[in-house]
């Protein structure tokens, strides 16, 4: 059994899902007592990070009707917070339109790290500093 | 909801504007015809995303172009904060008061 | 990434993470849509096992100053839940004692399935028909 | 807090009893020396567990074996339903409502 203290939610992309998953992500910040402000950021974070599992990650081919969706949330050990949105879809790379394409802009506002991998679906590693 | 004369109407939201409400917030976000300004009340929302930020961008857009002016109360710092990280503070009206928001759009309307 | 709706909670076996983990519990049941109160029913019966954690399966030895609890929740291909909590302690038997002991009692109650796994810490797996 | 002559003292408890309230909830359970009667206010438990239950349990045989009697408010489905589960609910003198619960200690005071 890990010895950290970490939260994995599996669900399906669907919209519905991304309020609670949230919710079970907020209850885990505050149980390591993170303030509020630090919560809400990391919460904003990954809604947008889950929302845009549901609206991309599966808008290609749509084999899989629904696709996948997780979040992992992990202390480390220097006392960051990192936080993972993983799909098994397809990235899409785009130029950003005018009026939308706001959540990565929202996600580097607020982690101290982002990292976006795109073999064998997307994963989006947010790290941050409390 | 019709506030004075010149009418100013009022949209009120609440709650968590996320993307599983996308459909019931664009459906918000319509004006009457005989609208003279329009006060979105935002005041009570705990939690916003982008999509609901995208969504109050269209309809401020829209109505900038209609010439109808558009004021914002927005009181919850979680929200507050997301329209700095998303670069729009100078993109809307905001205040955080439904006083200061009124007295701007009647301001507006005077004009 | 495995397909099914899943949740997996790691934090140290303390008090003060019980509440939280139970809310985040609630927050995937949520997500799951399963009423009231079945939501209400599972989440007691996992808070009597992550309790339980907390106040035995370290209290011999003390060799790990704080262990560690695990909350598992999985939506079964069925339909039924199955919750897990586990904790890395030693189980301790006892009789009964009139006024408690009322932990295993309620999590009967409510869990259609129940089994106690004591090898290498404890696993309490319960079952749950909604 | 004192309710009438002869006193029944109220203890009121809120939110989720549970065991990171553990030692709180021991405090809380404590009955002032002139009470005739304790009325346990439990209406507003949003949660509650064994380990509260427990606690409970211990504060009621107490004031049984005092001669103190005891009625439990318990108004939310859970609460109800632990008692229940926990094979305790002949063990508590429990109501839904709070008139009906005064009304049966200043009956017990009566006797
Ligand atoms: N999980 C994902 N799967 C596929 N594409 C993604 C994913 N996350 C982000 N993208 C791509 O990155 C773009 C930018 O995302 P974002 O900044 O959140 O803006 P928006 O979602 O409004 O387009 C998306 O339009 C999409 O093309
Ligand atoms: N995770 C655990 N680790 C060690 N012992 C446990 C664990 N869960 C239950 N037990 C044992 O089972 C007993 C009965 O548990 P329970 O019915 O919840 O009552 P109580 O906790 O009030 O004793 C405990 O007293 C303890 O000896």
């Amino acid at each position: 059994m890990s010895p950290a203290s970490e939260l994995r939610l599996c669900c399906p992309a669907q919209s519905r899902y991304v309020a609670p998953a949230r919710h079970a992500l907020a209850s885990f910040l505050e149980a390591l007592r993170f303030d509020r402000e630090f919560r809400e950021d990391v919460t904003t974070a990954a809604g947008e990070a889950m929302a845009n599992v549901v609206e991309h990650a599966y808008a290609r081919g749509r084999k899989t009707p629904s696709g996948h969706l997780e979040l992992r949330a992990k202390l480390l050990s220097d006392g960051k917070l990192s936080v993972d949105v993983v799909d098994d879809g397809s990235f899409i790379e785009r130029r950003r339109p005018a009026d939308r394409g706001f959540g990565l802009r929202i996600i580097r506002a607020v982690a101290g790290q982002l990292r976006i991998e795109t073999e064998d679906g997307t994963r989006i590693r947010m790290t941050f500093n409390p | 909801m019709n506030l004075g004369d010149p009418p100013i109407y009022t949209i009120r939201l609440s709650g968590e504007l996320e993307i599983g409400r996308k459909n019931e917030i664009r459906e918000a976000l319509q004006v009457s015809e005989d609208s003279g300004a329009v006060l979105l009340d935002l005041g009570e929302v705990t939690y916003a995303d982008s999509i609901a930020l995208t969504e109050l961008l269209r309809f401020c857009v829209g109505a900038q172009r209609d010439g109808l002016p558009v004021a914002l109360v927005i009181r919850t710092p979680q929200f507050a904060r997301l329209v700095e990280y998303a670069g729009l503070a100078s993109a809307f009206k905001i205040f955080n008061d439904r006083a200061a928001a009124v007295e701007y759009l009647a301001e507006c309307l005077r004009r």
